[in-house]
């Protein structure tokens, strides 16, 4: 490997009003190599590239590039150096064609008017390079995610890049899929070309990257040859200390049906069936875009089912919508908790009271002292922190956050909850509060369906595992048989 | 060049000459009126949709231009200047117009740009009108010719028909369209999004200017306010969307079905002719937000499905396996 | 020289609150749905001419014909949410704002021209038998009629208010003009929300048109005219606050009454717009609203 | 790509065959009114033969068209829809009367032809005025124009009848300025602004007796040119005729707020208001000074309060106004009461005030095709200039200018309906004056 250095940075800083999302992190990458950023959610990865890429202006540091040294960096700049990144959300324009895109901003030849003919040409020319059949003249808007990053990465070839940066760029991506794209790096770096290679997924990771830093809080952690470090230091430096859940046990040994899916099919999932005990927690794993989430919807009556049927309680449940699921007694907390499960806006006793306003009116008209007697039961029960029962939703932590939405589905007076990643983006201390209250929860009966993209606190808090694969059922895991490979197997339908 | 385009561009030659030899074939004042008329909105459409259409900046004041390039002609040429640099100080007074007032315009996006140019259009529609609230005469009104002014009209269309096809067809034109389909992805692309909208603004505002003083060329009498009217952005408007947005084509064939149809609504429904646009007007905005260009697209990817279907062939495939 | 002003003040605040009670239910129906209905001055032409015929067929007070005119235009509001406002109700945001606004453009276009034939261009007004009886105050008229107006706008400003704050359904248009997806998953049927903004905003439309022709008069082109004073008063008082809308209504009344007493009444239009303009420009989020997290 | 041009070229094809077949109209535009015998016997009588020369039979003449074609553009919906309408019915009323007599007596090809009158409605709008001059011109070949209604759309008409050469004859327009512009096809049987400013005076100072009169004139003007002609000669005659102008403001046509003015003119200490509104705009500035409580003496509105729904709309705060009409249906002059018994069959009412004017437009076109022999534009336009005859309207000649010399009554609302109040040999009520505060009616 070459040892040239073809980016670093120097003591970049960026604040925000309330917050430093960069503090003096200095990097460097070497030419030709994959150099993964690791970091939780926050920890300032999605900003330093938005710094490098001139997205956004930086409060302090420096860049440097091919020898000069730059304090500010404005997106023309950056894709003049080769600097080019690929975001999460692509920036196409879905309804032009993919060499439209490509090619969109330069002159294909020194011809006035665009020619097509040519632009196609090329177009075509760098797919065929990644081995790759697309047709430059079909619209983007008609292509799947993959063919769309695909096209991502081509603009990036076209543009002569020197430095691309990839975020979370296996998200949207099946396994076949990644692995093409894997290959597609390679080849990329076989010419050179540095990437920088952001992501969660510690597998990842340790299959493509040459070197990998941590970030964790807006700093910079450390760096590591990928051959010389292991899962277990790469998650402590993330964390900042050795990881140590522990999950509290169970105390009741559930028996009662509450739940029974028979079949369902709708919203992308075909033919799921399982059953829930009263007092049981259902873990449900399995890859990005298995379908998880989607299930959750049709059981809180979201999404329209399409075939299939759900049993609550030994009765044929007709969900058609939230409003025949909050009746059959089922809670959601949503994957989304700012986007869909809170009115930010709004105060804490709106937001814990607002289900169940119709039960709190009397012909339309509300009673203010019951529902203000509920939110602070709940308020009190949850232990949420917050100033008074009017302060807004928006200005509570992460965790408090989680915990009105808690509330909320609480005070419903749910049997069923269906938590969809509980702990996605709070700390530590608040992690261990949600696992005590799910436990309780579970101990009083209700009955708990958890998807989690995290294996450790799946396997921590389920009693049962079911686990999805591209919108099927492809297994269930009962307690004994937990396994982290064996999940892993299910889910990726290797097994 | 292909043999197909040469007979593209021989039949574009062939109504070109056909529009030109026109005034040979009749000399029915009210038919050129018509067809004046339909060249007056392809104009008007035409340049709307340089920034409505292809850079998606839904802009409701558009009359401004109109009125500013038929208000500067008409003073100038009233006031004893010869007709010809009128005609085209009325289109570089939009522009100057269009330039001062875009910078803080495109502050507003969206909707907020809509009904600020709305506004801005009203604000100079009424004091236009407290300013110059008498009538204008034509100065030529004793040998008034209509046979110069259909020519005028004619190379007006011509000319602002072909720069929105080469503008929209240039490296400008795809930044255009970029900057429609999403800001921050073409700013993300290098794209100034700014530059490209104030140009497609100014080129925008010339045409309806120059569409303008032809107008107040063309016309015998009228308020000088009366161009200022916000009919003169909503027809167009409605012209662009019926024929289809963001197309070169669209507004040309647009204008032609509007004034058209208006007319036969005329002679055959009378007063309900704007009822039943309004209908239509509605129905094209909510299932065929492309117009009668979509419309046609449509007829046509259908044919081609059924035309491929005939002949399977797999199309947009990646990793199939052999890696380089 | 002070009578006069302080007389002109008055009058631009009896205006004002019309201009807010006008810009109430395009609020309203902005706020909720996000939906721009430029057809809103025509859906007060209606409700104006509810009131003409109410009142000089039936001999119908004019203030007792608001029930009748929020009723009929309750229900307008409702065919016309339902035929045509809902088909744009799924688009993203940017462009269902667009999309309404070019279909209400459509839409206003077919409701003056039927008003046209239903009820012929003449201008149409109301005037009660009290009209010429009015109050004074250090030397200050106060029209019994306009009098009555602001109290019938300040009465609809508490009323919604309230019906906002302290009712079921109240509190589910809130919920989702916060968050329609939480407020969909919490079980509000966000079509039916929709639906009724839509109508209510529709209705307190019907009672501007009442006001409006017993303060003036009305005829079928006087849409665009009622729809530009609403969107002013609606960004003034910032977007989808209801007492801001009042207030930006009074100033808008008052800007245009002392532009009336220091320029020239031919320019109080032109200064409402150009405060709109400015508006927009410095602080799109309206003089009272709070910027958009 | 290769789509584009296609589609490109397929539009500009057909865009060519479009225009090309655009030539002849195919649909023939409504006709107003089918010539059909009325049951009323002909009022207006169109001068026989006793001047044009004797038709023998024995003589041999060109084939007669089938109609004598009119065309007209009148606002019959917008702001000035209410006088439009009212101009329509006169020429309705007039063509029709001719029609059953047999037409008009044209004596190149020795027979009576039946008038036909294509109107269009231009919405108020001058610009759509226009197109339909121009449309009638090359569609119908039109003989003669006819008028629509207010001077700010004569203003835009008379300069296409003057392009195409075409006489053009309208009513409800005063605006005297549009004749000394030269044109040489304009005809217009109606008091214009000098008659109108001189006859305010005239009338008050005949009306009322010395000391009692409104001598402190307010003048609202309308910010037009019309307006500005109007305005400026009641400033010009006030002095002469004994009176003062205390107060004097324009204001810009549409505007909703008159409060300003009025309290101005009210700390004037005007007596009497002059002003030339729009309908709309007259009842705006009656309902504010009502609001304010400023009651002149005297109140003359030029135009507005001539709309029938004046009264209906206003109610007793709309009474006392008075205005210059141009005609009053209790003028005591021939065919009078055979129009009126007409209108009130149709309409529940008498004739309104521009019915007359408009029918007597008709009655002298006649009387000039007559007296050319001819349809020749020139030849009519020529018979116009020497017209001398008596009409609904009393007698009317034309002026070089092509103004006619005309009555010109003053007319006042009284109880919802309106009299004539001067000159006083055609008076059908007494003036009342002062006007009683609003708040007292």
């Amino acid at each position: 490997m070459n040892a040239n250095i073809v980016l670093s940075l120097e003591n970049i800083t960026k604040k925000y009003p309330g917050v430093v999302a960069l503090n003096n992190v200095s990097i460097e990458f070497l030419e030709g190599e994959v150099h993964a950023l690791l970091g939780e959610n926050g920890a300032g990865k999605s900003t330093l590239i938005k710094a490098v890429a001139g997205a956004i202006p930086i409060d302090g540091g420096s860049i440097h590039v091919g020898g000069q040294t730059y304090h500010q960096m404005t997106p023309h700049l950056s894709r003049s150096l080769g600097i080019e990144v690929i975001y999460q959300e692509f920036n196409l324009v879905p309804p032009m064609s993919v060499a439209e895109n490509i090619f969109l901003g330069d002159r294909v030849n020194e011809k006035r008017l665009v020619d097509y003919a040519a632009m196609n040409a090329k177009a075509s020319e760098i797919f065929q390079q990644f081995d790759v059949a697309l047709d430059p003249t079909s619209r983007v808007e008609d292509l799947s995610p993959a063919q769309q990053q695909i096209v991502e990465i081509a603009k990036a070839v076209s543009k002569k890049v020197k430095i691309l940066i990839m975020d979370e760029p296996s998200a949207p991506l099946s396994v076949a899929e990644v692995e093409h794209m894997f290959a597609i790096i390679q080849q990329l770096k076989q010419k050179g070309v540095t990437i920088i290679y952001i992501s969660h997924r510690l597998e990842e990771v340790f299959r493509i990257s040459d070197r990998v830093s941590v970030m964790r809080d807006g700093r910079y952690v450390a760096t590591r040859l990928t051959q010389e470090t292991n899962r277990k230091e790469l998650i402590s430096l993330m964390v900042g200390r050795e990881l140590k859940e522990v999950y509290p046990s169970r105390t009741v040994i559930p028996t009662e049906t509450v739940l029974q899916v028979k079949n369902l099919s709708g919203n992308g999932d075909r033919d799921i069936s399982f059953s829930v005990k009263k007092g049981e927690i259902l873990g449900i794993s399995g890859l990005v875009g298995a379908g998880r989430t989607e299930l959750a919807m049709l059981l809180y009556g979201a999404a329209q089912i399409e075939s299939g049927e759900i049993w609550v309680n030994g009765k044929l449940a007709h969900i058609r919508s939230p409003q025949d699921a909050i009746r059959h007694r089922i809670g959601l907390l949503t994957e989304d908790r700012k986007g869909k499960g809170l009115f930010l806006e709004m105060g804490v006793r709106w937001n814990i009271s607002f289900p169940i306003i119709r039960r709190l009116s009397k012909r339309g008209v509300l009673d203010f002292q019951t529902e203000n007697d509920i939110a602070e039961k709940f308020t009190r029960r949850m232990n949420i922190k917050t100033p008074s029962l009017e302060q807004r939703v928006i200005n509570l932590s992460g965790g408090n956050q989680q915990k009105v939405v808690l509330a909320k589905s609480l005070a419903a007076e749910s049997d069923i909850l269906i938590f969809d990643e509980p702990t996605r983006g709070i700390d530590v201390g608040a992690k261990q509060e949600i696992y005590q209250l799910m436990r309780e929860l579970s101990d009083h009966g209700i009955a708990i369906l958890m998807i989690s993209s995290e294996m450790e606190e799946l396997l921590g808090m389920s009693d049962r595992i079911i686990v999805l694969c591209e919108g099927k059922l492809a297994g269930e895991v009962q307690k004994e048989q937990f396994s982290q490979d064996y999940i892993l197997d299910l889910a990726s339908g290797t097994h | 060049m292909s043999t197909k385009q040469i007979i593209y561009l021989a039949l574009i030659a062939v109504i070109l000459v056909g529009l030109a030899l026109f005034p040979f074939m009749t000399q029915d004042d009210s038919t050129f009126n018509l067809v004046i008329l339909v060249f007056l909105y392809m104009t008007l459409a035409s340049s709307w949709n340089i920034l409505g259409g292809y850079t998606g900046q839904t802009n409701l004041g558009h009359a401004a231009f109109f009125g500013a390039g038929s208000l500067a002609t008409r003073l100038l040429w009233v006031g004893g200047f010869p007709a010809v640099p009128s005609i085209l100080a009325g289109g570089v007074i939009a522009v100057a117009l269009a330039l001062a007032i875009g910078i803080p315009a495109f502050k507003l996006k969206g909707v907020y740009f809509a009904i600020g140019t709305l506004a801005l259009a009203l604000i100079l529609n009424i004091t236009i009108g407290n300013v110059f609230p008498e009538m204008s005469y034509n100065p030529a009104i004793s040998d008034y010719q209509i046979v110069p002014r259909y020519y005028l009209f004619l190379g007006l269309t011509v000319i602002t028909i072909a720069a929105a096809y080469f503008l929209v067809n240039s490296r400008w034109g795809l930044g255009m369209m970029a900057v429609r389909e999403g800001e921050e992805a073409a700013e993300s692309l290098g794209i100034s999004a700014l530059r490209h909208k104030l140009l497609a603004l100014a080129a925008s505002a010339f045409f309806a200017g120059l569409a303008g003083s032809a107008f107040a060329y063309y016309h015998v009498s009228y308020y000088l306010n009366m161009p200022f009217g916000p009919e003169w952005t909503f027809d167009p408007m409605m012209m662009a969307y019926i024929g289809g947005t963001g197309t070169v084509i669209g507004p040309i064939i647009g204008s032609i079905f509007f004034v058209g149809l208006k007319q036969l609504l005329v002679w055959n429904v009378g007063e309900y002719h704007l009822i039943i646009f309004g209908v239509l007007f509605i129905l094209i905005v909510l299932f065929l937000p492309g117009g009668l260009v979509e419309a046609w697209k449509k007829y046509q990817r259908w044919f081609t499905r059924w035309y491929q279907r005939r002949n399977t062939s797999p199309r947009n495939v990646i990793g199939t396996g052999h890696l380089p | 020289m002070f009578e006069g002003l302080s007389q002109n003040l008055v009058f631009g605040i009896l205006v004002g609150s019309l201009y807010g009670l006008a810009a109430m239910g395009l609020s309203m129906i902005f706020g909720v749905t996000k939906l721009l209905n430029v057809a809103h001055g025509e859906l007060i032409m209606f409700g104006g001419y509810a009131c003409f015929w109410a009142f000089s067929l039936l001999d119908i007070d004019p203030f007792l014909t608001i029930p009748l005119a929020m009723l009929a235009l309750f229900l307008i509001g409702a065919v016309l949410y339902s035929l045509i406002f809902s088909r744009t109700i799924k688009l993203p945001d940017e462009s269902k704002v667009k999309n309404s606004l070019l279909v209400a453009f459509g839409l206003s276009v077919i409701l003056q021209n039927l008003a046209l034939r239903f009820w012929t261009a003449d201008e149409r007004g109301v005037t009660p038998a009290y009209y010429q009886t009015s109050f004074t105050a250090l030397e200050v008229r106060f029209p019994l009629v306009r009098l009555a107006s602001f109290a019938v706008a300040l009465i609809f400003l508490i009323a919604l208010r309230l019906f906002l704050k302290n009712t079921y359904t109240g509190k589910a248009i809130r919920a989702t003009v916060q968050n329609w997806e939480a407020a969909s998953l919490m079980g509000i049927d966000i079509h039916k929300v929709y639906l009724l903004s839509f109508s209510i905003g529709a209705a307190l439309a019907g009672v501007a048109g009442t006001l409006v022709v017993t303060n003036y008069s009305i005829q079928p082109a006087m849409g665009l005219g009622w729809t530009m004073k609403a969107l002013i008063v609606m960004v003034l008082g910032g977007l989808g606050s209801i007492p801001g809308t009042f207030i930006g209504g009074l100033i808008l009344g008052v800007t245009e009454s002392a532009t009336s007493f220091f320029i020239n009444s031919n320019y109080r239009e032109v200064a409402g717009l150009i405060l709109f303009v400015l508006v927009l420009i410095f602080r799109p989020q309206g003089l009272f609203g709070t910027k958009e997290s | 790509m290769k789509a584009r041009m296609s589609i490109f070229a397929l539009v500009l094809m057909i865009s060519l065959i479009l225009a090309s077949c655009a030539t002849p109209p195919t649909a023939a535009p409504a006709p107003t009114k089918a010539p059909e015998p009325t049951q009323a016997p002909a009022v207006a009588q169109a001068p026989e033969a006793t001047k044009a020369p004797e038709a023998t039979p024995t003589q041999s003449f060109p084939p007669a068209p089938e109609y004598i074609e009119i065309g007209a553009s009148i606002p019959l919906t917008g702001k000035f829809g209410s006088l439009g309408s009212q101009v329509k019915v006169g020429y309705d009323y007039a063509i029709a009367d001719i029609n059953a007599a047999g037409g008009v007596m044209v004596a190149e090809y020795g027979k009576k032809v039946p008038l036909r009158l294509t109107a269009y409605d231009d919405e108020s709008d001058p610009t759509k005025a226009v197109n339909n001059l121009e449309k009638v011109f090359s569609e119908q070949e039109v003989v003669a124009y006819l008028g629509g209604a207010a001077s700010g759309m004569h203003a835009a008409t008379t300069a296409i009848a003057e392009k195409n050469k075409v006489p053009y004859l309208g009513v409800s327009f005063a605006w005297w300025n549009i004749h000394q512009r030269g044109y040489k096809y304009l005809f217009s049987p109606f008091p214009k602004s000098p008659d109108q400013a001189r006859d305010v005076y005239k009338a008050l100072n005949e009306l009322i007796p010395e000391g009692e009169r409104p001598v402190k004139v307010a003048v609202f003007q309308e910010k037009t040119d019309w307006g500005n002609e109007l305005g400026g000669l009641f400033k010009a005659d006030a002095k002469p005729a004994g009176y003062d102008i205390v107060y004097y403001a324009e204001y810009a046509p549409g505007t909703t707020d008159y409060s300003t003015l009025i309290q101005e003119a009210k700390k004037a200490e005007a007596d009497a208001l002059l002003g030339m509104p729009s309908t709309p705009d007259g009842m705006a500035i009656i309902k504010q000074m009502s609001e304010l409580g400023w009651t002149p003496k005297f109140t003359m509105l030029v135009r507005g309060p001539d709309a029938a729904t004046w009264g209906e709309n206003l109610g007793a705060a709309g009474d006392t106004v008075t205005m210059f009409a141009g005609w009053h249906y209790g003028e005591k002059f021939p065919g009078i009461e055979e129009i009126n018994a007409r209108h009130q069959a149709e309409f529940g009412r008498p004739a309104d005030i521009l019915v007359g004017p408009a029918y007597s437009c008709v009655q002298a076109l006649a009387d000039a095709i007559t007296r050319a022999g001819t349809l020749d534009r020139n030849a009519v336009r020529d018979a116009l200039a020497a017209t001398d005859m008596m009409t609904v309207i009393g007698p009317v000649s034309f002026n070089a200018d092509g103004t006619g010399n005309v009555l010109n009554p003053l007319v006042q609302w009284q109880m919802g309906k309106m009299e004539l109040v001067w000159p006083l040999d055609q008076a059908t009520a007494k003036l009342i004056y002062p006007a009683p505060a609003f708040d007292e009616r």
